[in-house]
């Protein structure tokens, strides 16, 4: 995918290009001043402050991704870059994050996948001043749910398709002004569509999850929805699923990421000046070895989404590397989580701090597919 | 002999407890989880229902059914723990939030004289320990209570005082001379209609919204000497102390019990749920020859019920007069840990399902979170458990 | 199966009976002074003392169990004292404890499924002054054995059955002188088959395994074996597999207690013993708490396999218990058995101590079948 | 940039190594294994082979491949990781047997002089720091080392020294001045020649049985002053012990990668037996989605890779120039734990064939257990990654 698909052997890297390490600043001042405190709010009213969305708008995240030809900036795409933004974002807050980030990931869809007439078409949308929502709508309504058994079917009709099923945890989803809907198309498998607001037969609900309460989750309707026959992402061809399960669910690991950091990053001043029986509780080592251990999750866990996203952005298969990231992610992100509550004891469970939340948002990730594509 | 099936009395009681909770606690769960502070008042028809031998904590410490032959009794203690699973199964919080069935009425019974416990009897008590200073170091706290004449004069500032915005009185634990060090700390019954007793605060939290988490100041309020709990008189370190301490040994089992109802109401929803879907569980494969779905459920369900018999192994310590400190401790830790992971995984096998507020899944595995931390966090479960098993004091196992 | 099959409603309870408190008692001295020091002989030069199990016979565990119209001391059939008697025995040594218990097991399979017949030509060998070895086989030779597909084979032929198949992890394999085998008999699902050593077709060989040197496992092949009708457990009624296997199970879970509790046993009196740091070890947090974790989990284990037993010794169903018993034990046994050498450190990796042979003998029991019938 | 693919300078050495460990070290690993204390002779033809850079100790500390515009370095380090994974893959205790590849190299390639790297760099050196009262307490050492003219006559007892038998010299540390401490700790080349020294004992082991372990003691044994590695004057506390325990930053990871290879290798047996079964694993199903098996393959491929890649994180840092104290110690903690998880998992899956002898399953899960104790236990790590993230000193977090 990159321009810069390595000619000379590359060597193992750790290191952040000058563009990165100044883009992480931003972010990272970004989620400091403008998120971390939005997200409490937010969490409460459940209503997000329209110029929200506009100032973070601003940082240019998603302009700078759309070629100069549809009046971005034309960056490389870069899913390293983008790990590190959605890691920075959402050390302010998760939900928020994923919501800013969301139109990138249909940017990045249509880089991706897109036919040039359907990027001429939607990418201009993307630069402009307001804040353009735009989603994926992936999961369904069911405890069985598999993403590899979409039961939201396509069919073809006439010179276009007919989409019916019901989606879920669908992402801004009474704010969206496009869905990429993913749906089973009769005889090929799981495709995106491109499914605008106001088409007739789609209907959105928000409603209360367990977390993430900046990214208004909810349930997207589809009955009887004709679509064109350009409402198909790459219109027959290109559309790789496996490819986009995978960079999509990076870009919520990504995020997940982020907030693990700062359970780490609060919890370890915490613990030193939390006194009781006598000492900082950082002096047991109950405690202090759960400090340990959530770096060295964390950090483990890091490394498995960077390799995959540096995979993916040197050209290189990374299905395999993003499925183990993923994995991984499921599993100790969820455990970071719920030892940053532990390690606060009552006070974790209070809305005195952020603990509580970051641990009903960490939950997200293994339980729904609200990522977006690096 | 060995037989670890519940009796008819005890599965009767549970019965009853289980369809209370379901037809009671149940409708209103989702209402009272978003009605943060608002006082479930369906509740109050309860108060009576319950008396002082149900679901609450008033049970624990009593015990009656006994074998004749082998003197083996299945008590108060042993009722108290299913019936308790059974009300926490229906809603945690909507249990904690019954008038007349505080952590402090457990502490009246299990440390009262026969007079407290007739004058405090009916009494609705939460139970005020943790201070902000303090956490699991209750030794720690700076409350006083000072004599003067025949009264105390109590000063301190108490959190985490589960009922303590709704319950008309509190047990409150409180230094009756700093210079002893612990062994001067003993618990007082204080009504709050006492001038100086303000409830400041009421916590915003994660899970249990249903019940009010209070913080009190106690700003010289007066009460009678008679309302200390169990004897003036301060002993050596160790052992005044431990007559405060006493009371966990009998909580810590019914906070198990808590996890348990709590995380076998998320079991039993996933459960459900996947049932409905035609995933249903039936214990005929082995691990390795599952698949991962029905393994878990199976896996999590064998945790449940090792945690579940270690509890219920505690109460029947308590009823048969064993001393069961390291038991009740060994309970909340297992109960404590398991129910999370229980709760966590159900939400996360559910899916978008699992992790909406269309399900009570998302709600369970919130308000599990807490049992896993009050009445002593899982590390000083552990600590106390090891203590006992190493034959530590806590100078040197800290 | 238990003649007090309960009928006054019980009371919940963990009192040990008077008898049971002395048979634990001489096993507990048996296993002590016979069997502990004699594992560390027995595990390097895979040689049992032949007086070892004549002097175990003496104990007279089998004998008690025959009923009196066969020469024994016809016993309650009493699950709950044989997991005791298991616990005991395998705090000594767990393959010595299940070699002794292996006859024990046919014993309690010949009185809950055999024919009469079956139990007269069978029983009277149990009661004789010399141990009889008398053993279940039941694994298989592959990575994807599954005890509810076995590829031992028998069909009906003239007036009885051929086998043919290979069993794996026999006890006692060159030694026995009967094997209870587990064969898919034709349109009848798994059956078990009393075959002699010395039938045709029969050979058997003993081989190295990582751990259980006591209990000289080894291959059992049948080609073609030729067995009369009467060779059929209960000859075509009354066996029931699932109960067979959840006993049989149930009998290596209440070793790896015993042997659990030995790991518990020394490693707290160690770590109060070993100084580092200036302290005791044990005043560590990490090693105290790890402790206090193998003195969890194993009460939780006891008390599931206990229910389970004591559910079959009251004849109720106890299928679920037990099946949730097993579960827990093959993951919670190993996790003790890897920290009783990790507490140990340096130490628990040499043969100064039996940690590590706990560690290869527990890691047994989700590995192979080599239980015995409670 | 970020980019997380080893050079082919690496993957080349890497095949080799796999070569070498597949065709020189799997024919005969379950004849050593079995014949413990027997000098695996075969072995001989590869001190040459290895020189001092390949899949033994020696190139840690190096490196020269660099990145002429970023300046970046994937040298010794990065090379010896790999290396060391594929050699462990093939066998740990014949890894750890290779005449010449002994710790105490790495120890002299690390803190050595150039002339004491001449005078050494071609010996067998083990290294010798635990004594039978010490275990992770390294500071604790027994063992002096006192000046006498222009030699030090060194005293104490040594034990769990790897290669010890062996080797024709070994890296002992001793204290040149009790009163100062563990200051006063410095490591000495000893040559197994020197009058005094003598194995006094060969352990028996529960894995890693082809290599020697042994126990060694030092009566009056006298070596040259030039001996010592490194400095002979005493620093302050902290700086003078942290001397000697640097090379830890350089073993650990090595240690993690002696974990990484036996678990890949149980990893990698269990997946082709399973495999022949038709088993494959394809990356193709969510966990929730698939059998128990599969699955649980992907886990632990999973937690292994995650492992990994902080192993050559710690390495790369090495490279680099960074201080990578704290990643060390997280690698070698996640190695340990992932590695330990692993092989016994591997066993069970594989049911009486992974218990079995036939195949080395068992054998892997007996010999991996050590990588999570020695060069510092799974605790010890935990400790040091603990210290440093909460700025605690030894004395406040012990």
């Amino acid at each position: 995918m990159s321009e810069k698909s390595a000619q000379e052997p590359q060597l193992f890297d750790l290191t952040l290009t000058d563009e990165q390490r100044m883009t992480r600043e931003s972010m990272q001042r970004f989620a400091e001043t403008e998120m971390r405190e939005l997200s409490r709010q937010v969490d409460e009213s459940r209503e997000i402050p329209a110029e929200f969305f506009q100032k973070a708008n601003e940082l240019g995240i998603t302009a700078l991704a759309v070629p100069e030809a549809h009046g971005g900036a034309g960056f490389d795409r870069s899913p390293v870059s983008n790990v590190l933004i959605a890691e920075d974002l959402a050390h302010g807050d998760m939900a928020l994050a994923l919501g800013v980030l969301a139109p990138l990931g249909i940017v990045n869809a249509l880089r991706d996948f897109g036919t040039e007439a359907q990027q001429a078409a939607y990418l201009p949308r993307f630069v402009e001043e307001n804040f353009y929502p735009a989603v994926v709508a992936l999961d369904e309504p069911r405890v069985t749910f598999s993403v590899r058994e979409l039961q939201t079917k396509a069919v073809a009709q006439g010179d276009g398709y007919v989409l019916n099923g019901v989606k879920s945890a669908v992402p801004l989803v009474e704010t969206a002004q496009l869905f990429l809907v993913l749906a089973e198309l009769e005889g090929q498998g799981p495709q995106a569509f491109l499914v605008a607001k106001d088409t007739a037969g789609v209907t959105a609900k928000a409603e209360p999850f367990m977390g993430l309460a900046g990214l208004q989750l909810g349930e997207l309707k589809l009955e009887e929805v004709k679509l064109g026959k350009d409402a198909l992402l790459g219109e027959g061809t290109g559309f790789d699923y496996t490819r986009f399960l995978d960079l999509h669910r990076l870009g919520a690991c990504a995020a997940g990421l982020g907030v693990a950091q700062a359970v780490l990053d609060h919890t370890s001043v915490y613990v030193n000046e939390r006194v009781a029986f006598g000492e900082p509780i950082s002096h047991r080592q109950a405690v202090a070895f759960m400090v340990a251990n959530i770096a060295i999750e964390l950090e483990s866990m890091r490394l498995l989404v960077w390799r995959a996203a540096s995979r993916a952005e040197h050209g290189l298969d990374f299905h395999r590397e993003a499925h183990l990231a993923y994995i991984n992610c499921c599993e100790r992100l969820m455990e970071i989580g719920t030892n940053g509550v532990q390690l606060l004891g009552g006070h974790g469970f209070t809305k005195e701090y952020f603990e509580e939340m970051w641990y009903r948002n960490l939950r997200s990730v293994a339980a729904v597919n609200t990522g977006f594509q690096l | 002999m060995i037989y670890l099936e519940l009796p008819p009395k005890v599965t009767n009681l549970q019965k009853m407890a289980h369809g209370l909770a379901k037809s009671m606690f149940r409708p209103i769960s989702r209402k009272y989880d978003r009605a943060e502070h608002e006082r479930p008042k369906e509740l109050d028809a309860m108060k009576n229902m319950m008396g002082g031998s149900g679901g609450g904590m008033g049970g624990l410490g009593g015990g009656d059914k006994k074998d004749k032959s082998s003197g083996v009794k299945n008590g108060g203690n042993m009722i108290a723990i299913p019936a308790m699973i059974e009300m926490c199964w229906g809603d945690a919080g909507l249990a904690m939030a019954i008038p007349g069935q505080g952590l402090g009425n457990a502490a009246i019974m299990a440390a009262g004289t026969p007079e407290q416990k007739e004058e405090f009897g009916k009494v609705w008590a939460a139970m005020a320990i943790t201070e902000p200073g303090t956490g699991s170091d209750a030794g720690n706290i700076k409350t006083t209570a000072k004599k003067d004449g025949d009264d105390y004069i109590i000063n301190g500032e108490k959190i985490y005082v589960t009922g303590g915005g709704w319950a008309s009185h509190v047990v409150v634990w409180a230094n009756i001379d700093p210079s002893k060090g612990k062994a001067g700390i003993k618990s007082f019954v204080v009504s709050k209609d006492t001038p100086g007793v303000e409830v400041v605060r009421l916590e915003k939290k994660l899970g249990i919204r249903a019940s009010d988490t209070a913080a009190i100041t106690f700003t010289n309020a007066r009460v009678p000497a008679r309302n200390l709990l169990g004897s003036a008189e301060i002993k050596d370190k160790k052992e005044g102390f431990g007559g405060v301490m006493q009371t966990f040994d009998n909580t810590r089992p019914a906070v198990a019990a808590m996890s348990l109802g709590v995380s076998k109401a998320a079991l039993d929803l996933t459960r459900e749920l996947l049932a409905k879907e035609g995933v249903e569980v039936d214990y005929g494969k082995d691990r390795w020859d599952n698949d991962t779905v029905r393994a878990e459920l199976e896996w999590m369900e064998s945790e449940w019920e090792g945690a579940r018999l270690l509890t219920m192994k505690a109460a029947w310590m308590a009823d048969n007069g064993q001393p069961n400190s390291k038991e009740a401790s060994m309970s909340k830790a297992k109960a404590g840990r398991v129910g999370n992971y229980i709760v966590l995984r159900c939400v996360e096998l559910c899916q978008s399902v699992g992790y909406s507020e269309r399900e009570l899944l998302e709600k369970f595995a919130r308000d599990q979170k807490i049992m896993d931390i009050f009445e002593g966090t899982q590390q000083i479960q552990q600590l106390i458990v090891a203590r006992q098993i190493l034959g530590k004091s806590s100078k040197e196992l800290k």
